[in-house]
Formats: structure tokens, C-alpha cells, sequence
């Protein structure tokens, strides 16, 4: 009954919508820029009404778009690699003294390294295929993947393990049918963070070595001096950033919607 | 196992000195596994089975560490990035607590916060980055707008979700104690909500590293990002993994400069 | 002397209904009377008392202490809270004294007088510990040391016992009655327990479930000092106990 | 089975292998002799890189890449066709400094902040080149700073930086746009002054000679292609960079571009000229001799 | 018929010393007993239950149940805690189905004997809702039905009304009782509440403080099926209590 919104009368304000909250946000952020962009009055810091006009040429020319759904597809397949074999791994840390005491050390040595530097390396290892990037995709996301699979194991309830044992449950079983929808909760935490991750892992990575992909458009506008381009390709990577993320929150809360934090707010 | 470090903490909470032996098992334990990987990598390299343009040794990793470290040139560089880094963490803490605090004025003022936090944290802010080196140029207030951008969100989220769930009987405890409605926000508000925001701050710095080491990078100015560029279009493979393993250090000092604050300020256990 | 005259607390729920949590309660508490609060879960019994503290605002009818009517919180109503709510960042003399400070006494008397009354509540030798150091019965203990300190006039006691062991819970209450019978406060006691209530309290209020009203107002007519061992015996300490838990019980289905 | 060439590929400049990408029905041999697999890369230097794994055969290189590839990394390659060089009456790169700056010439420039585009390019040697033949120490008297090309004309113009390097487009837009001056270019240095050339791994050449000069081939009858056509240079050009037609009709295959040659045969003696330039201001660690890289039978003009 | 021999458990802290919280205890219940195990906060209750369950380890003597040692958790003794510890993401009805299922009960017959156990427990009508939209009583409610939905011989209860409040805490007793009833299970409870072990129990093990050992086990001599108000007013309950309370808090100091 302590809700957050227990402070003051509990109805919503008509500014309390999201949507108008977001749309309201949204118009702040333009104004602040266009004013920005004509006070500067660079040549390279159009306004936001050039970068959207600049952006239905790159959202219909073929060619952009397939830089973005390669770049997206690179991204799916190292996230899916992560929830492969971090959430197992996480799982295994939570439960197991011995598996945390390998991997724990490893683990906090490379948490603050930044992962996309590792692109000139990796591609020395790798070559130039999509395996490099969706590699190092894969291991940023798997970092935190990693530990809020972790904390969500070592938290669980010795007694809902006890009940299932009581039953007559074996390891295994428990394993997946009680350690991992108890856990489940955090793990989508975990998740949701990589989603932002992978979002940032592969910008960065497409930054450093630059191959097909949006972060290459990005670059390539701006060694053409295509400025109204390069924003309009921010402007992309925003909205799916928060497109992205707003679609798992969905399946997060439905996933969850049996879990007392399910009605949580945009806070990780 | 931390269910029941937790609960030992709970039942037999005043004795806190810890045994010299205990520690040092400690550390053994911790570094067994960087020690084994690093190892077998020696391993891996002395036997031949990897070019060592490709993959160096350890060893001489090491070496070239000590060789590097050895000019004032590394110095200089390590110190730009750790300037940077602290700047622009101690700018993000300011304006994550500030913003987060400011939510709780109003209803309106929190509901525009959420929308703007909704909207700007998951956006990939390294995307701006060719907009802000255009905008402010390509040294250290670009380098430190991006890595604000960045690493205030989870200071702001920390605070703003500790502010908002402070306990309401604690506010009432100082209120009939005497204390006014906006002493409350300094006298009550503030310290209890420096554990969380301190949490926040652990993820900001390690966001923090990230993102000024791909700013030096990208934008490669000075720093220890740009030492791997430099090396990454010199082809010395060696010295590309050299400032790597400083960011790391530096990093994990930086966790575990944090965690003792943390600890020594967080009195709920 | 607390006056409650025709209280009533309707919520605005976030789903936009309204919610009455308490309808038109009156009673009186002269001063020094012990006076416990019973009802069963839900019924408002916290609110009521919030209100009383100035916590909450009413939204019907009024609160007056002593002839003021009540507008905020202040320090002749000290709260004391089912948990604790002691400052985690102050040591427990640091929070007993917080309250003396807050009224302006210097530094050095205030936590002459915290001392003093850590003393008394039997935690002197754990003055420089941190909350979390604590049981939860010292961590009462301490909670109610920081509420006397600055010497209310009225206690507000809202099941301050309800999370301890019945062991502590013993103890702490006969504590609780010692003190009080040295003290003479007024104190306001919110209970889930029939049984303490009768074993502390001048007077019981039975409440109705939702909306709270006022079902009974039941006189504990036992001498005082009550020792405990001898009250289980008494047959009128039992009919009392006997009376109220039907009352509680068919207060709830009411 | 076709052999396959990988090759790689950057912007600006290489309007031969755009054309072979976007046009490649021009091309009867490709497809045929051999395929081509195109990646693309930032620059030349992690080009050499890739060479370098191995997991190129071919790619766009610029004389300091390939000497600091060779020695630093071992590369062996050969030089086999040349894309752009600097020559009077064409483009060349040059520094410009704003209209109404009091430096007039290379000594004023003492304790002022220079712009580059990434220490270690060709761009940047240049520069530290010239501050050196105008006795400046590039290390004390001067401060180098990494801006990249497109900001550039707006730090010259906001005062950020007080000296800055000009290629194109940002050259023209930054003419069209008026405020700076040029104070002196890079044929100052040296010219005529290779910029960008191919070059291919030895291994591969020696194995596969037939395919090299038959990729060649097709090179130099797409510049040929492009040279004379400049409506579809332009066209292709657009379509790899994304940049507008009208903006690259301004310069690109005119005077204001780089120089071409339709044959493409490389520049060897300017090409020697500028490793030696470098090696004598020790930014190379070994002379090199330019008769390692170069294979007689397999370099552009091929017949 | 459970059999406890001189049993002990010593625990490693995380800082390498070692703690015992349960000494040479020795114990028998027969079948169909309610024993319950009444002690000062620490003492060992909770641990002696979950050695018991199997749950955790002795660390000296031994457990048998009906002849067979005890090794590790088995369906034959089912427990029912104070945090409920219903699964989160399952409803009520797929809960109590759970160990039918586990026990390979095929899925219709499982959730046909679950509801008939939702009806005795008195939430047929919640089966479709989750844990987190029931209030603690029907939470554990649910819990005891799902433990004895699979028919365990024996029940763990482990200070399962502890987190009620008063009202609820009567309620579940009373409904507890004439469950046990019918069906006459073994039951090993652990509570804080003197009243409640008297109340429900046959025989009240009373452990002292720190490291927990049995200071004295008193049989309860009260006619059944009992009644709470008649009991209250029943000497021979009233002096159970008065001995009960003075073994606890002497045992504390123990
Ligand atoms: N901030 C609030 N917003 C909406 N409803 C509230 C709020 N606070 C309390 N209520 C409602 O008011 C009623 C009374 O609550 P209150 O906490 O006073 O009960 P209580 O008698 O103290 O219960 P308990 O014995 O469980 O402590 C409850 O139905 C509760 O749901
Ligand atoms: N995993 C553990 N590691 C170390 N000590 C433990 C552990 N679990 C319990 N203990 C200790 O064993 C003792 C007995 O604990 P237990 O939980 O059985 O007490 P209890 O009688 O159930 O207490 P309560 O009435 O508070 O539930 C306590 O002193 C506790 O600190
Ligand atoms: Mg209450
Ligand atoms: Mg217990």
C-alpha cells in the first residue's frame, strides 16, 4: 500500500501521462537545440528541423537501411550469444561457492575495461567478419547479464529450494524450475541493462572499426560534410534506443507480472 | 552465500576485526584465476602456438609495462585520463544527486524527470560524441560532456529511487523532533541516502572508464585510449594490450576506492 | 489532555477511488492515562494515531492537545514506531540526543541527558554503537530513550512491540510500565495484542473494521503496579482479555 | 572455382573500385577470371592491419602505412596501381589559417595550436615536415592538436585552433562559406606526392599473378571509365559515399581533386622520395628500399 | 514416530570461528503428536526443525524417523514456514498442485485434490491469483495446504502464524487445530508464543538460550477438541502459561 505514489493526492496529473510527459520532454530537448544551433551557428550543428529532413532520404534509401538491419542483426546475435552463456554461468556463480570464487576475480578485472577497444585486437584474431563485433557485443552484454544473474541466484529464498526439496525435487530440476524463475526477475534486469549495452558496444565498436553498419553511416556523412545526415543518424540510434528498451520493459513486466516489484518504475 | 553473510552480520554484528592469516587467504583465493589464465596464456605463447604479432606473452606484455611506465610520455597520458575521469565523475555525481533531488520537489518536475530519464539513458551517448566534438571541440570538454552524459544516469536513478523510498518514519521521527519540513531534506534525506547513491556511483565510475577510454580513441587526442589507437596504427600489438590493463587498474581501484567509502559509510549493514 | 472530535481520513487511491480509512471517532485522553488502541488489521488504527502526531492531515473533523488544535507534527507528541526508525547514520547516543539538539540544547549538556536516559532504558554501554549493531530490542529500547529524551508530554506508540520475540516483548513491556508509572506521559498505545493491552492500559478502544469507528471503549479496572505473573491469574484480568478478543473478533466481521 | 581477391576499400578517392563495386556488369572479367569480396575500413591503416592477419589480399595504402606496416609488422607487399597524388594545378592538401589572422607565414606560427587529422597519417607527417624545413621544433614550439577533417574550418573560425589542414570537401564547403586563407600547402613538402596507392600482399601476387593483373586491368579501365565520364563518376561516387551529386560535381575528377592518371602506374620515385623523407626525420626506424615492393609483371599500366 | 539422540550443531562463521547452536538434544515424538518447541530468539528452534526436514546437516548425534535415519529432504515430512515461501510466480492453485505433481500425480487429478485442499483452507475462490495479491493469512493458508496437499506424515512448522496479527493469528490456530484434527499428522512447531503452544500443543519443549538444549518438556493435560474462550478461562491453562512463561525467561538467562 506504500506506493511510490503516495505522496499527495493520488490521482494523475494530466502531465503525469507518459506519453505527454515524453512528448513534452521531447519539445524541450528540440528548443534547446535549435537554440543551441543557431547561437553557435556552425556549419557543422544544424538545427533539428534539417536533421529531419534530412531523414527520410536515409530511411528510403536501401542502402542505409541495410546498414541498420545489419548492425541490428549483429547486435540479436550477440545478445542472444550472452543470454547463452552468461545467464548458465550467472546462474552457477549465484548457487556455487566454488564457480564464484573462479570466475568472480575474472569478472571484476574486465567489468571497467572498455570492451569495443578490444575491436583492433579482436580483429587481428577474428578478421573482418561480422564475428569480431558480434563477439565483442556479446561480451559487454554478458557483463552485466552476469551479475544480476548472479545476485538473483545467491538471493533466492533458501526456502523455496527447501519447499521444491521437500517434494522430492532433484538438482537439476530445481535448477530450472525453481533457482531460474525465482531468479528471473533480476536475470531481466540484467537483460534490460544490456540491451542499453549492446545498443552502446555496438555503436562504439562500428566508431573504432568501421565497416557496414550504422555507426559507419554516421562516420561516413561526417567525412562527407553531410552534418543534417549525421544527425539524422543519431536521431535513429536514439529512437531505437528507446524503442528498444521500452519494448523489454513490456516483456519484462509481463514476464514478471507475478513478482511484487513487477509494477516497478524505469528505475534498474 | 550471501544469505549467509548477511545473516551473520545480523546476529553477530560488534566484532569486526578480521585475522592477518584470514586476509591473506583472502587474496590467494581471489587471485587464483587471473593467475591460472594468465599461465596458461604464457603457456599457449612460450610453446609457439600463437604468432606473437598476433597474441603476445604475458611476460612480455609485463615487460613492455614496466619499459613504457619507465617515460614521462605514459605519465602524461595516464594523468589526462584519470584527470578526465575524475572531473567528469565528480560533475556527474553533482548533477545526478542535484537532478535526482529535484525530482522530489514537485509532482510536475518528477514526472518530467522520468519522461527525460526514459527517453535520454537508453540512448547510445557515444553517438553524440562526432556531434559534440563538433560542437565543443576535441579536447577535454567534449571527452568530459559525453562521459557526464553517460555516467550521471545511474547516479541520478539512485538517487532519485533512495530519495523517493526513504523512510517516511524517519522524516517523522525529526519532524516531532523539532526539525523543519526543509531541515528534513539536509538532516534526514541526505544521509540516508548516501548508501544508494554511493552504489550508483560504483556503476558511474566503471561507466566512467568505458566511455573516456573510447572517447580517446575515437577522438584521439591524448590519454590511454589514444596510446591504443597510436599502437593499434603503429601495428605493435604488444602495446596495445599495455593501456588496456591500466584502464583496468584503474578501474578496479577505483571499485574498490568506492566500496571502502561505501563501507565505511553505510551504517545498515 | 487529547481531544479527538468526529475524526475522519478518506484517501484519494492511485486508481482514483476514495478510500475511507477512519469515519467519525471521538475520544478523549485526559492527561496521564494510558490508553490503548485495539482493532483488527487495516482498520486505521495507524492513521489515527498519525493524525494525532500531525503526521497526516484530517479530513474530517479536528484534533486538539490541551486546548491547541493540532497542525503539525511537534515535540509535546512523541512518536515511537513499530520499527524503530532510528537514524542508521547516528550512533545510539548520537539519536538519543538528536531530539535535545533539535531543541537547542548545547552539545555537550544534551548528551549528558542522552546518557541518562540510555541508563535508564539499560543501554549505557552501548552508546557508541550504530542501529545496526542492535537487537531489535535494544534497538526499541533505543527508540524510545530518543522520543523521552525531549521530554513529550503525549507518547504515540504504535506497535512498538509487534516485530520483537515474546520474550523481549515481556521484558520491554514491563519496562515500558515502570517507566511510565515514574513519568505519568499521556500515551496513546496502538496494539494487536489483547493481552497488552489489557496488561498496560487505563483504557481500551476497540475499533471496527473498515472504516474504523469506535465499537467499545473498554475501562481496565486493575490496580497498579500489575505485576504479570499475578494479572494471569486474576480472573477479572481474564474476562477482560475474554471480552475483548470477541470484541476484536466480531468487530472484524462487522 | 573462381579465385577470390579480398579487397579493401575506403572513402574518399578510390573512384575506380567504386565503380567496380556499384557497376560491376561494366567489367567482363570480374565474375568470370576471378571474384572480389569487398570490405570496407576507416583507412588505410587498419587496412594494413588486415593485410597484415592475412585476411586481405588487397587494399588501398598510403606510403607511411605500408612502410610502418613493413617494418613494425613484417607486411610484404607489392605496389601495384596508383589511385591519387598531388601535383600542381590539382588539389593539394593545404593549412589554411582565418582571413584576418596576423600569421603571414610559417614562423609565425611559434607557440600557436595547430590542427591535424590523426598523428600518424600522411597529413600529419606533412605538417610536422614543414614546421621542420621552416625551423619550428613541432614538439616545443608548436602545439599539434587531433581534430579530424570536418570540424575543422570551425575551430580555425571559433579560434580553437589557429592553423588547420584542408582536403576536400571540407575545402571547398569551407570556400563557399569564405573566412579562411590558405598559408601555404603541402607541395611545399613535396610534389609531386603520392597519396593513396594499391597494394597487394606478395604472398597471394606470387601465387595467383594472373588474377592480380587481370584485377588491375579492370582498375585501370574503370579509371579510364571514370575519368572520362564524369557525370558517372559522379553518380557512383554519390552512391558510396551518400554524399549529394551536386556537392561532389563541385570537385571530384576536377582540378579541384586530387590528380589521376588513367594508366594508374605509380609514382615509384616520389613514392622512394617520401620514405626517405621520413626515415632522415626519424619517423621511420629503417630505410626501405622501394625495389622490395614492387613486382615487374604485376603493375599497373598492365596491357 | 521421530527420534532425536543427542543431537548437535556447530556452525563455521564466515570469519573462521565456530559457533554451536544446538547441544545434546534428545527427543521422541510419537506418531500423531503436536509437540511444540518453545525458546528464546537464537536458541536453536529453527535449526533443530531444519535438521529435522533435512534441510541442514547435524553436526553430532542422529535424526531417525520412523527407523530410517535421516539423510535429506523426503516427501514423508513436509514443511510449512513463517515467510510462507509460496513460489512467487506460480497461483495459488498451481502451488498447492506442485507437489502432487512432483509425486507424478498426472495434471487433472493433481489439480482436483488441490482445490478440494484450496476448500478445507477456505480459498477456493483465490486459486487463480498470485502470492503477492493474497494478505499474509491467505498466504499462509495457502502454504499449509500446498505442504499437506502431497500428505507428508509429519509437519514442520516453523513459527508459521508469526508474521499474522492477532485477529488472523486466532483464526488460523483455531482452523489449524480441527484440520489437525481430522487428520492426526505428526507435528513439530516451532513458536514464540506461550499462549499458542499451550493452546495447540500436546507436549511444549522448552530449549534455553545459547547453545540451545532442552531445559524441560512440559506435557499439556487439556482436554481436546479445545476452545479458545473456554481455555482462557481454565486454571489448569492459565498455570501452563504462568509455568511456560517463567521456564522461558529464566531459560534466556540460563
Ligand atoms: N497513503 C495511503 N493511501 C491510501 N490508503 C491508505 C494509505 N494509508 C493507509 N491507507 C488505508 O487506510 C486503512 C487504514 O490503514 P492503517 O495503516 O491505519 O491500518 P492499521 O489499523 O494500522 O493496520 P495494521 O494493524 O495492519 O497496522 C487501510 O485500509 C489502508 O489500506
Ligand atoms: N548458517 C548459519 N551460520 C552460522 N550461524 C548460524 C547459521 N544459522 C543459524 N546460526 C546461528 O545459530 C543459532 C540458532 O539459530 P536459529 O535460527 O535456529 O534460532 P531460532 O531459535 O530459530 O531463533 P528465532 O526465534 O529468532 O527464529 C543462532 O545463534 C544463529 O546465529
Ligand atoms: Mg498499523
Ligand atoms: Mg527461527
Amino acid at each position: 500500500m506504500k506506493t511510490p505514489a503516495a505522496t499527495g493526492s493520488a490521482t494523475t496529473l494530466w502531465y503525469e501521462k507518459p506519453a505527454v510527459a515524453m512528448v513534452l520532454v521531447v519539445v524541450l530537448l528540440g528548443i534547446v537545440w535549435a537554440l543551441a544551433s543557431w547561437r553557435l551557428d556552425f556549419s557543422s550543428f544544424p538545427g533539428p528541423w534539417q536533421a529531419l529532413q534530412a531523414l527520410p532520404a536515409l530511411i528510403l534509401d536501401p542502402s542505409a537501411l541495410w546498414a541498420i538491419s545489419l548492425s541490428l542483426g549483429r547486435m540479436f546475435i550477440g545478445y542472444a550469444w550472452a543470454l547463452v552463456f552468461a545467464i548458465p554461468l550467472g546462474l552457477a556463480m549465484g548457487r556455487s561457492r566454488w564457480v564464484h570464487e573462479f570466475f568472480n576475480p575474472l569478472v571484476s578485472l574486465v567489468y571497467p575495461m572498455p570492451k569495443a577497444a578490444l575491436m583492433p585486437i579482436l580483429m587481428l584474431w577474428f578478421g573482418l567478419g561480422s564475428f569480431s563485433k558480434i563477439l565483442v557485443i556479446a561480451m559487454g552484454v554478458s557483463l552485466p547479464m552476469l551479475y544480476h544473474s548472479c545476485l538473483g541466484a545467491s538471493r533466492i529464498e533458501s526456502k523455496l529450494v527447501w519447499t521444491a526439496q521437500a517434494m522430492g525435487m532433484g538438482p537439476v530440476a530445481r535448477l530450472f524450475r525453481i533457482v531460474l524463475p525465482a531468479a528471473l526477475p533480476e536475470i531481466l534486469i540484467g537483460c534490460r541493462v544490456g540491451v542499453v549495452m549492446a545498443l552502446i558496444v555496438m555503436v562504439s565498436s562500428e566508431m573504432i572499426a568501421r565497416q557496414e553498419g550504422v555507426g559507419n553511416l554516421l562516420f561516413t556523412s561526417m567525412d562527407m560534410a553531410q552534418y543534417p545526415s549525421v544527425y539524422a543518424v543519431i536521431l535513429i540510434l536514439a529512437l531505437m534506443g528507446v524503442v528498444l528498451d521500452w519494448l523489454f520493459e513490456k516483456a519484462r513486466r509481463y514476464l514478471t507480472r507475478w513478482s511484487e516489484s513487477a509494477g516497478g518504475t524505469i528505475l534498474r | 552465500m550471501k544469505n549467509t553473510a548477511s545473516t551473520l552480520a545480523a546476529t553477530a554484528p560488534a566484532a569486526r576485526s578480521s585475522a592477518i592469516p584470514a586476509t591473506f587467504a583472502l587474496y590467494a583465493k581471489r587471485a587464483f584465476s587471473p593467475v591460472l589464465v594468465l599461465l596458461v596464456w604464457e603457456l599457449v605463447c612460450r610453446m609457439g602456438w600463437v604468432e606473437a604479432q598476433l597474441l603476445p606473452a604475458p611476460s612480455a606484455i609485463i615487460a613492455r609495462l614496466f619499459e613504457i611506465a619507465a617515460g614521462s610520455e605514459f605519465w602524461q597520458n595516464f594523468g589526462i585520463t584519470l584527470y578526465r575521469l575524475v572531473v567528469s565523475l565528480f560533475i556527474a555525481v553533482i548533477v545526478g544527486v542535484a537532478l535526482g533531488l529535484v525530482a522530489q520537489l514537485s509532482r510536475f518536475s518528477a514526472a518530467m524527470l522520468d519522461a527525460f530519464v526514459r527517453l535520454v539513458a537508453p540512448i547510445p551517448k557515444i553517438a553524440l560524441y562526432p556531434a559534440l566534438i563538433l560542437i565543443l571541440g576535441f579536447e577535454n570538454s567534449s571527452k568530459i560532456t559525453l562521459i557526464v552524459a553517460d555516467a550521471m544516469f545511474p547516479v541520478l536513478m539512485a538517487t532519485w529511487s533512495a530519495a523517493r523510498s526513504v523512510d517516511q518514519k524517519l522524516i517523522w521521527s525529526a519532524r516531532a523532533a523539532g526539525t523543519s519540513r526543509a531541515a528534513c531534506l539536509w538532516k534526514v534525506t541526505l544521509p540516508a541516502i548516501v548508501p544508494t547513491v554511493l552504489a550508483g556511483v560504483r556503476v558511474s565510475g566503471v561507466i566512467a572508464c568505458v566511455v573516456v577510454f573510447l572517447a580517446e580513441m575515437i577522438a584521439s587526442t591524448d590519454g590511454l585510449g589514444h596510446m591504443l589507437t597510436m599502437a593499434a596504427r603503429a601495428y605493435k600489438t604488444v602495446d596495445m594490450f599495455v593501456p588496456l590493463i591500466w584502464i583496468c587498474a584503474v578501474g578496479l581501484a577505483l571499485n574498490s576506492l568506492i566500496g571502502f567509502v561505501q563501507r565505511k559509510l553505510d551504517h545498515e549493514g | 489532555m487529547i481531544c479527538i472530535e468526529q475524526l475522519g481520513k478518506t484517501f484519494r487511491t492511485a486508481r482514483g477511488t476514495s478510500h475511507t480509512a477512519i469515519q467519525d471517532i471521538s475520544l478523549e485522553v485526559p492527561e496521564g492515562q494510558f490508553v490503548s488502541i485495539l482493532g483488527p488489521s487495516g482498520c486505521g488504527k495507524s492513521t489515527l494515531l498519525y493524525m494525532v502526531g500531525g503526521f497526516e492531515q484530517a479530513t474530517a473533523g479536528q484534533i486538539s492537545v490541551n486546548g491547541r488544535v493540532v497542525q503539525g507534527p511537534g515535540p509535546d507528541r512523541g512518536p515511537v514506531f513499530q520499527e524503530y526508525a532510528l537514524f542508521p547514520w547516528k550512533t545510539v547516543l548520537g539519536n538519543v540526543a538528536y531530539g535535545l539538539r533539535e531543541q537547542g540544547v548545547p552539545k555537550a549538556q544534551a548528551e549528558e541527558r542522552a546518557m541518562q536516559w540510555l541508563e535508564k532504558v539499560k543501554l549505557a554501554n552501548y552508546a557508541g554503537f550504530y542501529p545496526r549493531e542492535l537487537s531489535g530490542g535494544m534497538r526499541q529500547r533505543a527508540a524510545i530513550a530518543r522520543t523521552l529524551a525531549y521530554e513529550p508530554k503525549i507518547l504515540l506508540m504504535d506497535e512498538p512491540f509487534g516485530a520483537l520475540d515474546a520474550h523481549t516483548r515481556l521484558t520491554l513491556q514491563a519496562e515500558l510500565l515502570s517507566l511510565w508509572e515514574q513519568l505519568k506521559n499521556t500515551v496513546l498505545f496502538v496494539t494487536h495484542s489483547v493481552d497488552e493491552a489489557v496488561y498496560l492500559s487505563d483504557r481500551v478502544v476497540v475499533l471496527t473494521g473498515t472504516p474504523g469507528r469506535v465499537r467499545e471503549i473498554v475501562p481496565i479496572d486493575l490496580p497498579r503496579p500489575r505485576v504479570r505473573a499475578e494479572l494471569l491469574r486474576n480472573t477479572a484480568y481474564q474476562e477482560y482479555v475474554i471480552q475483548l478478543e470477541r470484541l476484536l473478533v466480531d468487530g472484524a466481521h462487522a | 572455382d573462381i579465385p577470390e581477391l579480398r579487397v579493401g576499400w575506403t572513402i574518399p578517392a578510390e573512384e575506380a573500385k567504386y565503380l567496380m563495386m556499384k557497376r560491376p556488369e561494366l567489367f567482363p572479367d570480374l565474375g568470370k577470371k576471378y571474384t572480389i569480396k569487398w570490405t570496407q575500413f576507416q583507412g588505410t591503416s587498419p587496412m594494413i592491419q588486415a593485410m597484415r592477419a592475412n585476411v586481405l589480399d588487397c587494399s588501398t595504402m598510403a606510403p607511411m602505412s605500408l612502410a610502418q606496416g613493413a617494418i613494425e609488422s613484417g607486411l610484404k607487399a607489392y605496389i601495384v596501381a596508383q589511385h591519387v597524388y598531388e601535383k600542381k594545378g590539382y588539389f593539394t592538401v593545404y593549412w589554411a589559417v582565418k582571413e584576418d589572422s596576423p600569421i603571414k607565414s610559417a614562423a609565425d606560427l611559434k607557440g600557436k595550436v595547430l590542427g591535424t587529422n590523426a598523428y600518424g597519417s600522411g597529413v600529419y607527417f606533412n605538417l610536422v615536415l614543414w614546421l621542420k624545413q621552416n625551423g619550428l621544433d613541432p614538439e616545443k614550439d608548436v602545439k599539434i592538436v587531433e581534430t579530424g577533417f570536418p570540424p575543422m574550418a570551425d575551430a580555425i573560425r571559433s579560434g580553437r585552433i589557429d592553423l588547420g589542414t584542408m582536403v576536400q570537401p571540407f575545402a571547398l564547403l569551407s570556400q563557399e562559406k569564405g573566412g579562411l586563407r590558405e598559408l601555404a600547402s603541402q607541395a611545399a613538402v613535396q610534389t609531386p606526392q603520392v597519396q593513396i596507392f594499391e597494394g597487394c600482399s606478395q604472398d597471394y601476387t606470387n601465387k595467383n599473378p594472373e588474377v592480380v593483373r587481370a584485377y588491375i586491368k579492370d582498375l585501370q579501365s574503370a579509371m579510364a571509365k571514370v575519368q572520362a565520364d564524369h557525370d558517372l563518376a559522379v553518380t557512383v561516387d554519390s552512391e558510396v559515399t551518400r554524399a549529394p551529386k551536386e556537392l561532389l560535381g563541385k570537385y571530384v575528377m576536377t582540378n579541384k581533386d586530387f590528380a589521376r592518371d588513367d594508366n594508374m602506374q605509380p609514382n615509384l620515385d616520389s613514392i622512394q622520395t617520401s620514405w626517405d623523407l621520413y626515415y632522415k626525420a626519424g619517423f621511420l626506424s629503417k630505410p626501405l628500399k622501394i625495389s622490395d615492393f614492387v613486382r615487374k609483371d604485376v603493375i599497373a599500366p598492365v596491357k
